[in-house]
């Protein structure tokens, strides 16, 4: 459950306001400049996969577990992704412990999206028998520090554990399933996505927004686009609404920033 | 008390699998004022959906989260009945129908008059009676006219209208089985008068220029939807 | 969880007591008369079977799912009938989201053992392989506006609905059951029921009682009575105790009004 | 600090598996003040069952939905021991028991002198240890008991015992196997000085002149129990 | 949930702790000395084996229910030892109805513990086919009455309802399990254990505290012990520290007084 | 920002499967002040041990139940990830990481000068990342740090270590693989200054010697490691 306090001053949110105007940051970023990024993978040895992604002072650590289980009966011959986040009460006083809410929901489903509608992983290799038996992949997304922006820090981080995720060989013989742990492989990895969010605040729109800007935005818009500039996943949050040339900038901005975004992946 | 009305115009297009045009609308009827107990109320049916919404307030918040010092707080429950889908939905709260309360609250939200009823909440529950695809825009969209009749005083009257990608096409207000075998959906809602954009979801694969295709065609459907929700009113208050 | 709040003032607390006291009613029915009463079929096309009922402004929506399951260990041979209820806070400002509380869990409770014990359906035809499968049917009672008596609402739309419902024709073969949804049939219904429930306001019973009438009752009381007058369930509620000869006053009426409601699941 | 009684006559119809008579209880014992901690307390076996009673109160009430402005809020637990069936119950409360806490609540409340309290609580715990049929009014009987050796101030003391058929016979007091095979199952509990009723059930197929068969045995049970809840209080208070 | 309402007034805490730093208890007892105890088994006729315990007027029933499921994956060979505790709220009006609180947990925990890890049971022998069935014991500790000590008489109380509980005889043939129900036997037990708790209180450590001795504690400490004096479970509580000199002389203490416990599992 | 230490001195007993002497510790290293928001916070690397924690407090308690009149309420809550172990572990908490919890916030107290803050609470929250056996010391060993970070006045910094027994001898520091086969774990907390202790637990079988030495091994592991502590301080705040 969470206590959404305004824990922005007015003072604070008429002068963050002010300089956007004057497109000018708090920080000294430009209107579609990132904070520092930083992307480590491999970093949980029990973890399938796992990355530990920071962008300004929001930090994630993502890690995936492969799993066989049983496919979904409408989809009975592609395996499984489930993503799942917690905005743990460590990351800031106005999380807290309990079952997921909207917050949490809302960012494990479109992180979800962005990744599955991406067709990033090749899901129709992870079947092992058709109907019967899957690999599902678990993405869980554990939210350690919170400084604004968790949805592209999620799409990262996830991105970046599914591509360090190694799965054992399987067999199946006399329809009993032999796993081979000696050898592993990576996921079936296709084109690589990541997500650009940006913020509205008095006039205009700034990328990656900071904790204080996300305090005050009026709206946000979330855009996931792939490696060849499909975009597969989209969600506006706020109490304000967007114009259609507000919605179609960003698109543009995001097509030019994605290209940054992926150099990370790259590594 | 019923309005039917059906909309577009094929146009020689590939044609869809229910026969529609790319940019033709769902049978559609809106009702206001379905319910004794709530303060306002509406009934649509969609194509096969059915959708039934609750409106209660404004009235005093007595729960914390639920108030602000300086307007009204909007709280949104959407549920879908267990019967409503091809296999029973066990009742309660999942993760699909707390993100789609959330969005629809934002969706609403920038209509709504809030500045005039601090400290209080205005709570709107919307019942999927069954669901055919596109049950988010159709809540939106009752909502809006349960609102009105509640008396709640408004900007405008939100609407809400999807437009997708299916076999390879752009088209409108997607059926269920357009939404399972497409590329892509994207749901939209807007403020009529200004044309501004409340909700906006994608949810699949789209081009630039697709999506841009998608988004006018889904604010056209609303254009049109918004006239029946009209309707719908005139007939409970008349002119 | 419920906010059971009086919002009938004691002043309308005294003015209906008083009216019925000298056998009248606020809306100029007699002790022993229902309300207007509704009920639509087949109202939903994803249901097994649907009924919309309405008494007075009292409206559910009921839907059956007809699923294949497996039998209670201690009734290997026999269908199964799950009823639940959910008072949405959409039909009340007093029912409030969250798990079942008592007085739905007593509604559906009343309402499953009133058709279970009627014998409604014969649940032995609802048998697939013995002790292994079964046809189980869900009731969802889905109460959508609440203007008092839910009981006999509940039971004549759940009646209505299962009339209304029909499931496909099963085969075994090879102990692999194959399920004809071509070949559809009507649940195996045998003879009906109704429930007719009575309050005690002042010194009277009053059949159907509406909201305001449910508000101020000093004790409530429920018959369960099928077509050939069989007595097959019986719940008091309320804070205040029945004399026998109050008890045994009900069950007559119930013999003679249960009629009057039997008409309405011919149609 | 045990009473022990066997009642009824049996006058000659068809024998039941245990051997009683069809107006017959089961073997009853019942114990006042059995607890240390809870203000009054109770124990009851009744055939086989197994049934524990402690009340707490009146208190004040913290909690807004316990509390009534002009009288105390009567609260019921009823509870099975996981052990106390043949297959282990899980515990916490099901809807069974929540519905059996409802009708226990209001079964008691028409003794209780509730508006000597206002805006408190009185707290009834039920706790099952073993169960072998009627368990419901063996609570209801227990608890009138607890309730007087708390010393909460009672017009009478509530006395529960079910009626039945089993074999096409109406027969007094059903056991677990009873129940399980028989047609119907009618609990009751009674104000005795009144002989009015407080609590009313029936499951199962009966005419007209059954049930009244019925709910007049189930009444004489009530009396017949309702002397042995007098003996328990004398054993522990005295005359 | 509980609320941990400190109910013993100063005054009394001051009076306690000035008659224990002179190695006197409100009740006489010396510092090692346990209060009445009184052990009844066999008292749940349903149950696979019951006991009643009570260490004064601290009341558990304690019953046991085995049954047949599938072994952990990390041990397929063994049986299942499950302990459940409920502090009732009928048993103080601390105790609240809902989940398991922390206490609640503990106390299940460690005894749990205090029995696994003595071995009491032979679980080996609990294997009916290996890495598929085996016997699952449940052990419910039912709190009735608090007055103190729940751990000493929870470990009483389940050793004693271990040795009462009788399973029935089971054969495997083709792979099926028989069940005969007209063979009982009892669980295979090896030696017994007990525990023992001591309570700080002012410079003093004395056995088995009363709720109001439990309520002024400082520090808490319970020693499991076999009957060959192995300790197989030890657990410290309370807000301060102990010294090592404290706690090696519990351990001696705990020598002593197990036989005296011990002896009331032998009836 | 990082502190490696390698302990013990191998003394030619049976050797490990990790090749550690019997009073030998894994690889440690503790970081200070490693996140943003919260306002205190370390990370531990111990072994194949990663374990994060926040502090956050001591602040306004608004929750009756952690109010205390005359001191600061500890309240702490120990969680895996579930991508921490060798199976997925299921969010949220259960029956162990409760127990954890509770014994975590007890070793802790007795170093926190509570009295200071009346009314308010101090909220401490352990992460482990990955766990390889010991978490709950290495969660406590963490905390301490973190509280120290937050600027919260303490005696003394709690730390803790375990011994345990394995292949009948008694070491320190049981790695995971030690503690499966292992026949005892005896989990220790101290206040080095006094050498008091303030988390014991003992889970296995040893004689009343065996468990004197895993005391004694624990706790000289204990005062080991606290210097690791320190030195994690000074590397953050200089002497």
């Amino acid at each position: 459950m969470v206590n959404k306090m305004n824990i922005v001053p007015e003072i604070t949110r008429k002068s963050i306001t002010h300089l956007i105007n004057n497109e000018e940051r708090v920080d000294g970023r430009a209107m579609d400049e990132y904070r520092e990024i930083s992307l480590e993978t491999g970093v949980i040895s029990k973890a399938g996969g796992s990355a530990r992604v920071k962008i300004g002072n929001t930090q994630i650590m993502v890690g995936t577990k492969p799993q066989i289980g049983e496919p979904f009966p409408d989809t009975p011959d592609v395996g499984v992704l489930m993503t799942n986040s917690e905005l743990l009460p460590m990351a800031s006083p106005s999380f807290e412990p309990g079952p997921p809410d909207e917050r949490s929901v809302e960012l494990s489903r479109v992180a979800d999206r962005c990744i599955r509608e991406s067709q990033m992983v090749d899901l129709d290799k992870l079947c092992i028998i058709p109907g019967k038996k899957v690999w599902m992949v678990f993405i869980d997304l554990h939210i350690l520090d919170y400084d604004g922006n968790l949805m592209d820090a999620a799409v990262l981080g996830a991105v970046a554990a599914l591509k360090n995720t190694m799965i054992p060989e399987v067999k199946v013989v006399d329809n009993e399933i032999i796993i081979d742990h000696e050898n592993m492989k990576p996921l079936p990895i296709r084109e690589e996505v990541v997500m650009c969010t940006f913020a509205k605040i008095g006039e205009q729109l700034v990328i990656d927004p900071s904790f204080d800007e996300e305090e005050i935005l009026s709206a946000r818009l979330s855009i996931g686009i792939t490696a060849s500039d499909k975009i597969c996943a989209m969600q506006k949050g706020g109490d304000s609404p967007l114009t259609k040339e507000e919605i179609m900038n960003a698109v543009k901005i995001t097509e030019s920033k994605s290209k940054e975004l992926m150099k990370y992946l790259e590594c | 008390m019923i309005t039917i009305i059906t909309l577009g115009t094929n146009i020689g297009a590939k044609s869809r699998e229910d026969g529609r045009a790319f940019d033709e609308l769902r049978n559609l009827k809106i009702e206001a004022g379905v319910l004794e107990r709530a303060d306002g109320s509406a009934y649509l049916e969609f194509g096969g959906n059915k959708v039934l919404v609750a409106v209660y307030g404004p009235k005093e918040s007595f729960i914390r989260r639920f108030q602000r010092p300086d307007r009204a707080y909007i709280r949104c429950r959407y549920n879908m009945a267990p019967f409503s889908v091809d296999d029973r939905k066990r009742p309660g709260p999942d993760r699909r129908s707390i993100e789609i309360s959330k969005i629809t609250a934002e969706a609403l939200q920038p209509a709504v008059i809030l500045e005039k009823y601090p400290r209080s909440v205005i709570e709107i529950f919307i019942e999927v009676l069954e669901a055919e695809g596109g049950t988010r825009c159709a809540g939106i969209t009752a909502a809006s006219v349960a609102l009105a009749d509640a008396g709640i005083p408004m900007k405008d009257m939100v609407v809400a209208c999807a437009a997708g990608k299916v076999d390879g096409q752009v088209v409108l207000d997607l059926s269920e089985v357009e939404d399972k075998d497409g590329q892509a959906d994207v749901p939209v809602a807007i403020l009529p008068r200004s044309g501004e954009v409340t909700l906006l979801q994608s949810d699949g694969n789209l081009t630039t220029a697709e999506f841009e295709k998608a988004l006018d065609l889904a604010i056209k459907g609303c254009n049109q939807i918004s006239e029946v929700q009209k309707e719908a009113l005139k007939k409970r208050y008349g002119e």
